[in-house]
């Protein structure tokens, strides 16, 4: 599209403005559409299971519930409390939804589907994730309120805490994948298995990874059922609870993107992003757009966040903090260690 | 074209605020920390810049180093401030004067 | 090795030593009793070298050196001056540790450790030959000094100390680094080859300063006296001795060995300033001796004119001037350090330094009274005292160069009987006043011990000077020589006189 | 020097994340402006408390144990950047970079263990 | 030379890291009760290094110094005599820990791994022949630092010493990185032997202005004026064996960080560096001793001493000279061997209940209650004075000697003059030791560990230092020519 633009009247310049713009919008605002969706099926996978019925009464089967909300929050007075720090209190929210739109920039959506292309994609969405901490412990900090507070140090600790963990994690794919650019991390998995398998996710070595990193991936988003930072019984609404209106509203909203993006890494890591499940041309997986496959297995992804949710009981944070650092850590550390020496072994054989 | 010099320029300005930042705060010793971070900043500028300028690694290295070193030095320097807070509850840069030089 | 074949110059400093170390771990008798032999002992040693000493031989005898390292060597050697100045110490020690043996009741042990430590070094400092060898036993002097002053001085001992270790101190490092320099640029720290090395002329004026500073407080000149009077007050009796005894002799010795041979030209340069200060410190000194109060403070203030009167001698650049210098150094080391002695002995009954305070002491203290007034009549210069002999000479030596600061100085010495006799008469003349002095007994036999020694040798200086002079002759002409080239024209124009017969005996002493 | 036109996009979709939610904040409040439903009051605007008034300065002190979980992610995310570069390097350096960091990591790992040990990671 | 080759090289370090980290797990497991026993395995540790150094340093195919690891480290004579010295200094910081930290509560296990840690960076400070090496090496030891002197964690002054030592050493890496960042853009390269051929000539601004922070920060790091400010608060408030151990053993790693620093790689910037040099070695000894003069408290005497002992250092480096640096080294032994025997002195300072005393007026008539003490404290004053015969004199005089060699005469005449202002406060202590009434506050009974070494260090540093002359000048000069 930028080249077709940059070829236009527009010139070279403002041709790649206007066509990256467009590119931008183009993830941005389906972005945000999607997150309201995700937020009703949310709803109505927990009511399935609950046996309720969920959202159903705004526009068919309850499908337009999310915009109604939006709308009513939109309208909705914006409170200041009187003791907070006023600037760092709005910045907050604009952190928080800046930061999870702006991860995606670098998500393959598909074979050459990708806004920009950087070698290092996958060190970038550490860094722009490691930035999110900052919306929350703001949030917490300028709320000025009690509350807030302990659940802003609460969450930034878990995030933190996570992180560690997921940064080996990454290591042991990045081991496998050699290269940091998450289109390349994509295709390097055509096959992977006895050349058949699109997916590392089935590597037995990296399987305890998969499975890590998606329990790491729930705690990373303060998803249930590590969702210890807003645990109504203790910190009433977390460090939200003194937002209102829109600024609550987006960091809602960041954090449904964040999932996404959750669900999506967790997609293109270890089960082959955009590719079909099997590398086999006898049945038409090809033929289907790779982006459908993404989204279908991110859909699934989000179904498993789902579930666990609705049938998890909630961590204490005791046993949160345990489990990262005294389980996930070393597991994650040992698995480079061992990741590492099977690539080496594979690449240069015995040191001998 | 953005060249050598003007990323000398930036990180010789940002080393300038953190020395201001640590000299002329009176406040907190938390902005000393983060001033000194920036003075590290700085140089990790300068080296990344002088890397790619000259097409040497030793810069990227070095940079490395200095943040894996700054990281041990932030979390040293956290380690000793709350000890400090424990002991004096403030960490006012005007109130670490129990000893007077 | 040397006349004797076995290190003498080192036995004399190691053994010494060796007491003084074990004199820390003794009690107070026993530290008392082992200073005194160890004194003593060295006072034979020191009449052991005296008598094998080859007047006429080579002009360094008991010469002993091992190299070290680098540029550093255990060199020791002596010469007539050096002799003469070693003897003056192991002579005054053990009268030093008599004067103390009842007035030192405190940590007796260490006391008498600092005082065989201070022999070490004035012996070693005589006995040198190796320029850091020397500026490092000429400084580490200051420790035991400080230490003596410090702990068993008077009322204000400290800042006494601080006075006098800082002032010599400063005027050392100087030299320490004019040294330096020397060595650097002669290639030898050995001092007899130093001394027949010619630095340039522009050199040897910075040199000859900072050589200067340092000799110059050690001396003590005007106006870097004033460390003097309050050491001396402030230090005890023992103490006082030892410093106007000897260490003073250490700045005149620092003249005669290094600034004037070494540095020719820049005596002669200088000669305006050595005379300028010590014709202030003559006339000036003299008058404050005059107004003192304090014992011992008189004394101090006429050592510096005594001293003054050594360097103008050292400065006439011949013969009769510097031998005479030489015998004012040892006259005065005896003088002063009796003297010393003399108000020592009334402090220690009276306690107390004030002149006033005394008076008529010949009525009740006759042996005294004699010996006090040799004393003073030797400080004042009278003949047949040793006094006469070294003033007459430097004198006359000083005359051949210049007559008018020879009346200043002259001028000094009729000052110097004015305040000696002033201070005898408030002391031991009039009547008994007080009651307290009135109980005083006269010298005991510790005392007679003491006194009588150091009389006979100032008499037998004053009768027959032929016994000092004949070892320093030799040196005394080849500093004259050596420094002949430099020497300022006098303003006396003497003419010779035929040569006698007699004088045949001279001109042949003069060959070596 | 490096060609970082790729970042570009980053660049730009940076102004319009920022503009985005900037947006999303500012145009309710205006938009409450006109509808009317601004309306503070001092008990609305006085922080969560279950009723009554904060008894304690809300940021009060809280447990060193935060400050200790920070300074261990400041190490081991640190540990975690060396990884990085050496992880995509093996080809290049081979099993003596690889031993190298298998040092590392055994230095990281005692530390660890002695973290462990004395007790930072526990939480209760 | 080959990475097995480079390792053997380095094998002291190696052996101390891998000490440190085992005996880390032992503190670990076996938790402060195990810390004697840490501590007498890490001096073993240290001793074991010691030991592995000399072996090396006398291979005859190490004799000339040789280059580890593609020139980064470099194995030569100087190099391993500064790190025997620090070890040896090390060990004597260990040996004094435990009765000091058991007095004023618990004794834990960590301060003989930090010293440790602190001695694997210094270890790499004085070999380094690289910036980035020289860094690290650095840091390692500063970071020990930082903690060694906040380790009493329930004193304030212990703490805020470790805060201030922390801010302040940040700032100096700040500025000595921000200088190693210049030089390597202009010159092109970290090691200094490609630095010091690049760098000829005469320096534009760039450069210059690199070489004037790297000499700044590693001004920070030996406490030279101006960058002296930390030292005495640093002192004063960190535990008094920590105290000694900085004193001593990273003032020695500085130093020779820094001297050769200059010499390699600013070698041929000889009148770039020289007058900074000269200019620090004289602000220092000034300033070390008027600021001294006032002080009331021993261990702030001694930073000050310290300072002031810190420019006759730099004069032997100022001169630039193989003999200046040989000066140097010998001069830091003697330091070395004064400092420590100081502080172990101010150790011994306790009143009834085992409190440590360190204020000046507590020492008043030491004499009269610990003979023994006092005369060795005093023997260590009038060395650090300079006063001849004791050992401190002939350090100065080589580096006198040196600096009247290179010409510098009125450097050497300011310098020297300015040393007789020190002495006026190192007499006011032997003043107070000899000459005041007592004040008996100081009643403890000497420790025999304590006691032992301060007789070790008292002979060494009196004249009978001097026998031990013919021995270490010749290894102090191997050490200077492997530099030049």
């Amino acid at each position: 599209m930028t080249e077709f633009l940059q070829s236009t009247f527009l010139g070279a310049e403002l041709g790649w403005f206007v066509g990256t713009l467009a590119l931008i919008l183009l993830i941005a605002l389906p972005l945000m559409l999607a997150v309201a969706m995700i937020i009703y099926v949310d709803r109505k996978i927990w009511a399935a299971m609950a046996l309720r019925k969920g959202p159903n009464v705004v526009g068919p089967f309850g499908l337009l519930q999310s915009f109604a909300d939006g709308l009513k929050v939109f309208l909705q007075e914006t409170i200041i409390p009187s003791s907070a720090n006023k600037g760092l209190f709005l910045l907050a929210p604009i952190i928080t939804f800046t930061v999870a739109l702006l991860a995606w920039a670098v998500i393959p959506f598909g074979e050459d589907m990708v806004l920009a292309n950087i070698n290092i994609g996958l060190l970038y969405i550490l860094a722009i994730s490691s930035l999110g901490v900052y919306g929350v412990v703001i949030a917490g900090w300028a709320s000025n309120s009690k509350y807030p507070f302990f659940s802003a140090m609460r969450a930034a600790a878990q995030m933190i805490s996570y992180e560690v963990s997921i940064g080996f994690i990454l290591i042991s794919v990045v081991l496998f994948a050699g290269t940091f650019n998450l289109s390349e991390i994509v295709l390097s998995q055509e096959g992977h298995i006895f050349g058949m398998v699109n997916a590392y996710g089935l590597n037995p070595l990296l399987f305890p990874m998969a499975v890590v990193f998606l329990i790491a991936s729930m705690a990373e988003t303060a998803r249930h059922p590590f969702d210890l930072t807003e645990a109504e019984s203790e910190l009433v609404a977390g460090y939200q609870t003194e937002y209102s209106s829109m600024s609550f509203a987006l960091f809602w909203l960041g954090e449904y993107a964040n999932i996404l993006l959750m669900c999506a890494l967790n997609v293109i890591l270890f089960w082959g992003g955009w590719l079909p499940p099997l590398d086999v041309d006898w049945i038409p997986w090809f033929d289907i757009p790779g982006i459908i496959w993404l989204f279908g297995k991110m859909f699934f992804f989000f179904f498993i966040f789902s579930w666990v949710m609705a049938t998890v009981p909630r961590y204490r944070y005791d046993q949160l903090m345990r489990l990262g650092w005294k389980i996930f850590l070393p597991l994650s550390l040992l698995w480079v260690v061992l990741v590492s020496g099977y690539v080496m072994i594979d690449k240069f054989g015995l040191p001998l | 074209m953005i060249g050598i010099e003007h990323y000398l320029v930036v990180s010789s300005i940002l080393f300038v605020m953190g020395m201001l930042g640590i000299f002329l705060n009176r406040k907190n010793i938390i902005i000393i920390l983060m001033a000194i971070e920036l003075i590290l900043l700085a140089v990790n500028l300068n080296f990344v810049a002088f890397s790619a300028f000259l097409g040497d690694m030793t810069g990227q290295v070095f940079a490395m180093f200095i943040l894996t070193v700054a990281a041990g030095e932030a979390a040293i320097g956290l380690a000793i401030l709350v000890i400090y807070f424990r002991q004096r509850g403030t960490i006012a840069v005007d109130d670490v004067n129990r000893m007077k030089g | 090795m040397n006349q004797l074949d076995f290190p003498i110059l080192s036995l004399m400093m190691g053994l010494p030593m060796a007491a003084a170390i074990i004199c820390l771990f003794l009690n107070a008798q026993a530290a008392r009793w082992l200073a005194l032999a160890t004194t003593l002992a060295l006072f034979v040693l020191g009449i052991v070298l005296w008598a094998n000493y080859d007047i006429g031989g080579p002009q360094w005898q008991y010469v002993e050196r091992s190299d070290l390292f680098g540029n550093f060597a255990w060199a020791l050697g002596i010469d007539g001056i050096s002799m003469m100045l070693i003897m003056l110490t192991v002579f005054l020690m053990p009268i030093c540790i008599g004067a103390s043996w009842e007035s030192i009741q405190t940590r007796v042990g260490e006391y008498m450790a600092a005082f065989l430590f201070m022999e070490v070094l004035m012996i070693g400092v005589f006995a040198a030959q190796d320029i850091f060898l020397f500026y490092i036993l000429f400084e580490a002097g200051l420790i035991p000094m400080y230490l003596i002053i410090g702990i068993w001085g008077g009322a204000n001992r400290i800042y006494a100390s601080y006075k006098f270790f800082l002032y010599t101190l400063l005027g050392s490092v100087v030299m320490l680094i004019a040294m330096l320099w020397m060595v650097q640029d002669a290639g030898t720290s050995d001092i007899p080859t130093l001394l027949n090395y010619d630095f340039a002329p522009e050199a040897q004026t910075w040199l000859w300063l900072a050589f200067f500073a340092s000799f110059a407080v050690k001396m003590p000149m005007w106006p870097v006296h004033t460390w003097l009077p309050d050491a001396h007050v402030q230090a005890p009796t023992a103490g006082s001795v030892i410093l106007a005894g000897v260490l003073l002799k250490m700045g005149g010795y620092g003249f005669l060995r290094f600034s004037l041979p070494m540095f020719p030209e820049a005596s002669e340069q200088f000669i305006w300033l050595v005379f300028g200060l010590s014709m202030v410190a003559v006339i000036y000194t003299s008058l404050v001796a005059l107004v003192q109060q304090d014992m011992k403070k008189l004394i101090a203030y006429s050592s510096v004119a005594h001293m003054a009167i050594v360097t103008l001698g050292l400065f006439a650049f011949n013969r009769q001037g510097i031998e005479g210098a030489v015998i004012v150094m040892l006259s005065h080391g005896l003088v002063s350090g009796a003297l010393f002695l003399c108000v020592g002995v009334i402090y220690d009954r009276l306690h107390t330094r004030e002149i006033d305070r005394y008076g008529g002491l010949a009525i009740n203290m006759p042996k005294y009274a004699i010996l006090f007034l040799l004393f003073t009549m030797a400080s004042i210069g009278l003949p047949g005292t040793s006094g006469f002999v070294g003033e007459f000479l430097s004198l006359i030596g000083l005359y051949e160069v210049n007559s008018w600061v020879t009346l200043v100085a002259t001028t000094g010495i009729i000052l110097g009987a004015g305040y000696m006799l002033y201070l005898y008469r408030r002391v031991a003349f009039g009547e008994l006043v007080h009651e307290d002095v009135k109980a005083m007994p006269d010298l005991s036999a510790r005392e007679m011990a003491l006194l009588a020694p150091i009389a006979a040798a100032v008499m037998w200086m004053g009768v027959y000077p032929e016994s000092f002079m004949a070892p320093i002759r030799g040196d005394v002409g080849a500093l004259v020589a050596r420094i002949d080239r430099a020497a300022p024209e006098g303003d006396a124009h003497l003419k010779m006189g035929e040569a006698k017969a007699i004088a045949k005996d001279h001109a042949e002493g003069e060959a070596h | 020097m490096v060609d970082l036109s790729e970042y570009a996009p980053i660049l730009l979709f940076l102004f319009v994340a920022v503009g985005l939610s900037t947006a999303f904040v500012f145009l309710p409040m205006g938009v409450s402006r006109l509808t009317g439903t601004h309306n503070p009051s001092a008990e609305k605007l006085s922080e969560y408390e279950c009723g009554f008034p904060a008894f304690e300065d809300s940021r009060s002190q809280f447990d060193v144990r935060f400050y200790l979980v920070a300074i261990l992610f400041i190490i081991f995310d640190l540990e975690a950047a060396f990884l990085f570069p050496w992880a995509v390097s093996l080809d290049l350096t081979g099993w003596t970079g690889w031993a190298t960091m298998m040092v590392f990591f055994a230095e990281l790992i005692i530390g660890y263990i002695y973290a462990w040990k004395i007790g930072a990671l526990e939480w209760d | 030379m080959g990475i097995g080759n480079s390792l053997w090289l380095v094998s002291p370090e190696i052996f101390l890291s891998i000490s440190s980290l085992v005996l880390l797990m032992v503190a670990a497991w076996g938790g402060d009760k195990s810390a004697r026993l840490v501590t007498i395995l890490s001096a073993a540790a240290l001793f074991g290094a010691s030991t592995l150094l000399m072996s090396l340093a006398h291979m005859p195919e190490f004799k000339g110094g040789v280059f580890a690891f593609d020139g980064q480290y470099s194995m030569d004579a100087f190099g391993s005599s500064a790190k025997f010295l620090i070890y040896i200094a090390a060990i004597v910081s260990l040996m004094i820990a435990p009765r000091f930290f058991q007095a004023g509560g618990k004794y834990r296990a960590e301060y003989p791994i930090l010293i440790l840690f602190a001695c694997i960076g210094m270890g790499m400070m004085v070999s380094a022949t690289d910036m980035m090496t020289l860094y690290i090496g650095l840091e390692l030891n500063s970071l020990s630092a930082y903690v060694l002197a906040s380790f009493i964690r329930t004193d304030v002054r212990s703490s805020e010493a470790g805060l201030k030592y922390f801010v302040l050493g940040a700032l100096a890496s700040g500025m000595l990185l921000f200088g190693i960042s210049l030089v390597y853009g202009f010159a092109g390269s970290t090691s200094f032997a490609v630095i010091g051929e690049t760098l000829s000539g005469d320096l534009s601004t760039g450069p210059l202005i690199g070489l004037v922070l790297v000499l700044s920060g590693l001004a920070f790091k030996i406490s030279a004026v101006p960058f002296h400010m930390w030292t005495p608060d640093v002192y004063e408030g960190a535990p008094t064996p920590v105290s000694a151990f900085f004193a001593s053993a990273p003032k020695v790693a500085a130093i020779a960080l820094t001297a050769r620093v200059i010499i390699d790689a600013f070698g041929g910037q000889t009148s770039a560096w020289q007058q900074i040099i000269v200019f620090v070695a004289l602000a220092s000894i000034i300033l070390g001793a008027v600021a001294a003069i006032g002080q009331q408290n021993i261990k702030r005497l001694l930073a000050y001493s310290s300072i002031n002992n810190v420019g006759f250092l730099l004069i032997g480096l100022a001169t630039g000279t193989a003999q200046g640096i040989s000066a140097m080294m010998f001069y830091l032994v003697v330091y070395v061997a004064m400092t420590l025997g100081s502080f172990i002195c101010v150790l011994e300072m306790r009143d009834k209940d085992g409190r440590p005393l360190e204020s000046l007026s507590s020492l008043a008539g030491l004499s009269q209650t610990r003979p023994g003490l006092a005369a060795a404290f005093a023997v260590f004053m009038f060395s650090l004075a300079g006063i001849p015969p004791l050992f401190g004199f002939w350090g100065k005089f080589l580096v006198f000697d040196a600096a009247v060699a290179a010409g510098m005469l009125p450097l050497a005449v300011i310098g020297i003059a300015a040393s007789v202002i020190g002495a006026f406060y190192y007499i006011k202590v032997v003043k107070i030791i000899y000459f005041d009434d007592p004040a008996g506050e100081i009643v403890s009974t000497g420790h025999k560990t304590e006691n032992i070494l301060i007789a070790i260090l008292a002979l060494f540093v009196s004249p009978l230092g001097y026998l031990a002359i013919p021995f270490m000048a010749p290894v102090a000069d191997a050490a200077a020519a492997s530099l030049f």
